[in-house]
């Protein structure tokens, strides 16, 4: 991403340049050129219709130049990719708790595979935090009760700066960490150690333990729908929508079941709220996602170290 | 009042008040009948009129003696439209969830024969 | 003093050439920086119409909140509405366009010099005022028994959402709502109190004989402000009270 | 500039009418009431600087150690909103404006003076709640009020400062509603649409978003302060609120409210060039639309402070997309100023200076506006200190230079005193270097990352935070030396001539200081506006107002 980023700001460095020594020039210019002197009148000008229209239009037409560039850098960072290795970041007044897919947990660090795309599902516990890496020029807001999405990925190994950027109180400017971008050999041994099991297993158990698993059966009996293959698809809701069962949707049917209603079934879930912690919500979530195939692809081929795709230039 | 003074004014206003009373009394039974999604949509329409005719009557905006009066409440009406739509153009596409262009599609399937 | 006075065609007033205006007729209320009674009168109106714009600005920001949260948690807003007085808030439209149609009168009574009329208007326009807040009061009230008013004491569980059986509010969504429902009513009655207020003015300058067929611009003035709490109500009914009331 | 006459001492005007603290606090001419309010907003100038003052001390060096890390909180909010509410915003309109408006039109004063003085007092109420509340504890919530930061975590005195700038924000609505009906309703005989000066028309702009935009702010205001008062839910996602609602409504004022501090500086602009270059503005309607397509335009770009706060993709494609438009009439303005330039006979006073000061520093402000405007670079440079020197640039470059521009040019009407030029040239060179000193710096701060708001920061930071420091030291000179020349030459200065710059404009027709009702008689135009030509051909006979 970072190389897309200084691409465009530093093709707006020039264009800005250029529209500057244009106007100072000219400034300067007349200022120098047209001083007044003694006997010499100002030379009245009404103005010039197609001049007008001339310096609008041009710098109109670079503007969209500069829009458009800008949307597909936009466009693709808002865009994880399908096979990205995934993290769980829950922000708080002022630290970040990070957990992996594999179950690793850590706190104010990020270590990271180079070269690897890396997505991180992130929500915050209390008031509205950012997430911001600047060598990886990828920026996004965490806000509480729900899920905000962004993705990396590092093309050099070293220690980088992780900031909160959006204002969050007394510490705001000590909720920083770092992101530590490992070669893959050291990765693999880095997390070999100190996890507690992947998270959807942790997250397996939970739906045990908090009864999830009587109504949500693997077969057609159960009062809740089937989890199965559901992550990803599009869910019929009771009132005739669609929605899409993403990390949010999975979210929300815990803590509020109410809201969308599976079409077929009753809404006879109680809400979690207040009963599951974030962290056990990430579990329960990666949970869900394990149930179906693209995404326990994204898990089992996490460890396979993926190449580029080539169209993601770095 | 010379610039608005036609004979007498009082048969307007009579008829004006009936109508807002009427608008009234079937917004609200309205109301009670099941439209689906058009509840809403003809409870407004009605309101609409009805704001309509007191700005046009009794605020006598239709006998304005000048445009000015009327540019200030349509450029109004078109800050306010930026304002709702351009925040709801967010709610409406946000990917999370069952967004309101969905809700109204569903809707609008539920009324239209199967 | 001036004789003519011209204006471009790009001049928004309307007064194209004005004749020689008469400087020794007794105007008390012309203000010494105005040039004529017109150009006062137009002021004094297009400040108002002005005011109220950012009145609908200012309403405007509560609409949005309101219609977004509508949008998002319909079911839970339905059961909500459903729980406050229709009847009550529809028989409040009603007071307030009566209360609108007796402004109009009590203007044209004034323009045509009959004070014993206009001085009833003014005063009928209070009552309905005060009829409108009263029945504020009962539903409020109501509210308030039933611990709808959002804050520790309030309760909406077991609410069934309308034509979903079985189905129960969100609580947390139905605050939303109720916190929106006193917010929009609490302003708008707190209008209708400057409303009463700015009327008992104008009743006491009535009362005085203030207001003459030439000059009532305060009647006028006051008459829009009115009208245009009459119509943040005419929205605020179908859209607070009617979401969804069939059985 | 040659001046003509000297004014003869004893006059009766609007200063020396009445005498007495009544006569000033109970005044209804505009000229007094825009006094009172350069006082006032002096006032929380300078109360504003301290905290500016203190932040770049406390940022010398990387570690916190100057203030306490909630003190330096409170520093930057209170900052913010001091001078934002309470500065800039009635800077130029509140002052200038008041004092000009009427005069520039032909009127005897605004539409509504009692209104006017209202507003005053609304200000003054504002103002004062804010200072209670800072002294009382302060706020600290950035002068964004962030949900549910504000709502429901800081613990410090948010309900105070939201009430505050809610009063002020009456006082904000009360000024622009005055200028529109005045503009509309006042204009003297022959005081066409086409014949308004440029200032006028900026006004009419600035005032267009003060009718619509302040009451929005207003209500969110009123939201914050009744959800954090009784618990409600409504930005409050824990309660199925949405913090981004808070931003939507709070970002359709407050981007807006930059064009309403610096369109009020372009009008200042457009006739100091004007008068310093002898010359028509290049482009007069251009220039005059292109102040009310700012207006309108400003509205419809608010949500490109939230491209990374979680709004829908598509929502920040459009907001993106219509961004670009208020950047054109933008442009349009600096390209039509340049070209006043050519072929004129210009001048260097210090209002000049300012002025030139003004189009360099808003050129660089509004182009790297471009930046953030761009979805991918906003991105990385979204809430860093790339952020601050942009609209550092606009409103302190911009709106402040325009400001200071204004007083030099319209002191000698305001006081009837001559200022020292060459102390003023002086100023708006330190002003100027010192300026880009401080904020030039934060541009690359920002691009390597340091986020704003930060308290402490990693040393290979602390470089460009020095030059920044010591820009700000500069900068502060340059601002108090205005200061005391001008209390100075209200004492010791020069009388004033009536056209001290042989400007046009009605204002200068009338005598320095004004007379109570500015005109002996009411003024008939038959020219254009900006009809240097005639006035350096010396048909000075054709501009019969003063009797």
């Amino acid at each position: 991403m970072a190389g897309n980023v200084d691409a465009l700001f530093i093709f707006l460095v020039i264009i800005s340049g250029l529209m500057t020594l244009l106007i100072f020039g000219a400034v300067i210019y007349f200022a120098a050129r047209y001083r007044h002197q003694r006997g010499v009148q100002a030379e009245q000008i009404e103005g010039s219709t197609p001049l007008e229209v001339t310096w609008s239009i041009i710098p109109l037409a670079v503007f969209m130049v500069i829009f458009a560039w800008g949307a597909v850098v936009y466009f693709k960072s808002r865009t994880p990719p399908r096979d990205a290795t995934e993290v769980y970041v829950v922000a708080k007044q002022w630290m970040w708790k990070m957990e992996h897919a594999e179950g690793q947990r850590e706190i104010n660090e990020l270590h990271v595979p180079v070269g690897r795309d890396v997505k991180l599902i992130m929500t915050s516990q209390d008031v509205i935090h950012s997430f911001f890496v600047p060598a990886f020029r990828m920026k996004q807001d965490v806000l509480p009760g729900r899920y905000t999405v962004a993705w990396f990925r590092a093309t050099q190994p070293g220690t980088y700066h992780l900031f909160c950027s959006q204002y969050c109180g007394t510490q705001h400017s000590g909720m920083i960490g770092s992101i530590i971008v490992m070669e893959p050999a050291q990765y693999e041994a880095w997390m070999s150690g100190g996890s507690t099991g992947p998270l959807s297993a942790t997250g397996e158990k939970l739906f045990a333990e908090l009864g999830c698993s009587t109504c949500h059966r693997t077969d057609t009996q159960g009062r809740g729908p089937n989890l199965q293959g559901v992550f990803g698809k599009p869910v019929l809701l009771q009132d005739g929508r669609t929605v899409t069962a993403d990390e949010n949707y999975i979210r929300e049917s815990i803590l509020d079941p109410g809201a969308k209603i599976v079409n077929g079934f009753k809404p006879v879930m109680p809400t979690f709220q207040g009963l599951v912690s974030e962290e056990q919500l990430n579990a329960l979530v990666a949970y869900v996602k394990s149930l179906s195939p693209a995404a326990q692809s994204a898990t089992k081929t996490a460890n396979a170290a993926p190449q580029g795709s080539g169209t993601q230039v770095q | 009042m010379s610039v608005h003074a036609t004979s007498s004014p009082l048969k307007t206003y009579f008829a004006v008040w009936v109508t807002l009373l009427i608008g009234t009394f079937l917004t609200y039974e309205v109301a009670k009948i099941d439209l689906g999604v058009f509840n809403s949509a003809v409870a407004l329409t009605i309101a609409c009129i009805k704001a309509l005719l007191v700005a046009l009557f009794f605020m006598h905006l239709r006998h304005a003696s000048e445009k000015l009066l009327k540019v200030v409440v349509i450029s109004t009406l078109f800050f306010l439209f930026i304002l709702l739509s351009l925040s709801m153009a967010d709610y409406a596409t946000r990917g999370t969830g069952a967004s309101t262009v969905s809700f109204l599609i569903a809707h609008i399937k539920a009324i239209l024969p199967a | 003093m001036r004789v003519t006075k011209r204006r471009s065609p790009l001049s928004d007033s309307n007064v194209a050439v004005q004749t020689s205006v008469h400087e020794d007729v007794h105007r008390p209320e012309l203000l010494h920086h105005f040039a004529d009674p017109q150009q006062q009168r137009n002021s004094a109106s297009l400040g108002m119409w002005i005011f109220l714009a950012t009145e609908v600005m200012f309403f405007g920001g509560l609409f949005c909140a309101y219609l977004i949260y509508r949008n998002w948690y319909y079911a839970d807003f339905a059961a909500a509405s459903k729980s406050i007085n229709a009847a009550l808030g529809g028989t409040n439209t009603a007071v307030l366009i009566c209360s609108s149609l007796t402004v109009v009168l009590a203007i044209w009574a004034a323009e045509t010099s009959r004070r014993a009329l206009m001085l009833a208007m003014l005063a009928l326009t209070m009552f309905f005022g005060l009829g409108f807040l009263g029945i504020k009061g009962v539903e409020y009230h109501d509210k308030f028994v039933e611990h709808h008013v959002p804050g520790p004491s309030f309760s909406f569980e077991h609410e069934q959402i309308p034509g979903h059986p079985g189905q129960y509010a969100n609580p947390q969504h139905a605050e939303i709502f109720f916190a929106l429902y006193f917010i929009m009513t609490g302003l708008h009655a707190l209008h209708m109190i400057v409303g009463l207020g700015i009327f008992t003015w104008l009743f006491v300058m009535a009362w005085k004989g203030r207001f003459t067929p030439e000059y009532h611009t305060p009647l006028e003035i006051g008459g829009l402000y009115w009208h245009f709490v009459d119509i943040i109500w005419i929205y605020l009914f179908p859209l607070l009270y009617l979401i969804d009331r069939h059985p | 500039m040659a001046t003509t006459t000297i004014a003869p001492a004893e006059r009766e005007n609007y200063l020396n009418k009445e005498y007495g603290l009544g006569s000033w606090l109970l005044t209804t001419d505009h000229k007094r009431i825009a006094l009172l309010y350069l006082i006032s907003i002096t006032f929380f100038f300078f109360i504003g600087g301290f905290f500016a003052l203190l932040i770049r001390l406390e940022l010398l060096t990387p570690a916190g150690d100057l203030v306490q890390a909630d003190t330096y909180n409170k520093l930057f909010t209170q900052h913010g909103q001091v001078m934002v509410f309470f500065f800039l915003i009635p800077s130029i309109p509140a002052v200038l404006g008041n004092f000009l408006v009427p005069m520039m039109i032909g009127a005897k004063d605004l539409a509504f003076p009692r209104i006017n003085l209202l507003s005053w007092y609304l200000y003054i109420a504002g103002g004062a709640l804010m200072m209670h509340a800072m002294l009382t504890g302060g706020v600290d919530t950035g002068w964004t009020f962030y949900t549910p930061f504000s709502t429901a975590f800081s613990n410090t005195k948010v309900i105070e400062a939201g009430l505050a700038i809610f009063i002020a924000g009456f006082s904000s609505i009360l000024t622009g509603l005055n200028f529109v009906v005045t503009i509309h309703r006042m204009r003297a005989p022959g005081m066409t649409w086409s014949r308004l000066p440029l200032f006028i028309w900026a006004h009419y702009a600035t005032s267009i978003i003060q009718i619509l935009g302040t009451p929005v702010i207003a209500i969110t205001l009123v939201l914050v302060v009744a959800e954090r008062a009784l618990h409600l839910g409504i930005f409050d996602p824990k309660l199925g609120g949405d913090p981004l609602l808070f931003q939507h409504l709070f970002w359709f004022y407050s981007h807006p409210a930059v064009y309403i501090m610096i369109l009020p500086s372009m009008g200042v602009v457009s006739e100091i060039i004007a008068c310093f270059a002898r010359k028509r503005i290049f482009g007069y309607t251009f220039v005059a639309i292109s102040s009310l397509s700012i207006a309108v335009f400003g509205f419809l770009v608010w949500a490109h402070h939230m491209f990374v706060a979680g709004i829908s993709v598509y929502a920040a494609l459009v907001f993106s997309l219509l961004s670009y438009s208020v950047a054109v009439p933008s442009a349009i303005k600096v390209f039509n100023w340049t070209a006043t330039l050519y072929k004129g006979s210009i001048h260097y006073d210090a209002p000049m200076l300012y002025a030139f000061g003004f189009l360099g520093l808003f050129t660089i402000g509004g182009l790297t506006g471009l930046f953030l405007a761009c979805l991918g670079v906003d991105m990385h440079v979204h809430d860093t200190y790339f952020v601050i020197a942009h609209f550092h640039y606009i409103m302190v470059g911009g709106a402040l230079m325009g400001y200071l521009g204004g007083m030099h040019f319209w002191w000698p009407k305001i006081s009837g005193k001559l200022y020292p030029e060459g102390w003023a040239r002086l100023a708006a060179l330190i002003v100027f270097i010192g300026f880009n000193l401080t904020f030039f710096p934060q541009f690359i701060l920002g691009y390597l990352g340091m986020p704003r708001r930060y308290y402490q920061y990693p040393p290979e930071f602390q470089v460009l935070n020095v030059l920044s420091t010591a820009g700000a030291t500069v900068l502060g000179i340059g601002y108090l030396l205005p200061m005391i020349y001008f209390l100075w030459s209200m004492r010791y200065g020069k009388p004033a001539p009536d056209n001290p710059w042989n400007a046009a404009g009605l204002e200068w027709q009338t005598q320095s200081p004004p007379t109570t009702f500015n005109f002996e008689k009411e003024p008939v135009v038959t020219w254009e506006a900006y009809n240097y030509d005639e006035i350096d051909a010396g048909h000075k006979e054709e501009v019969p107002v003063v009797g």
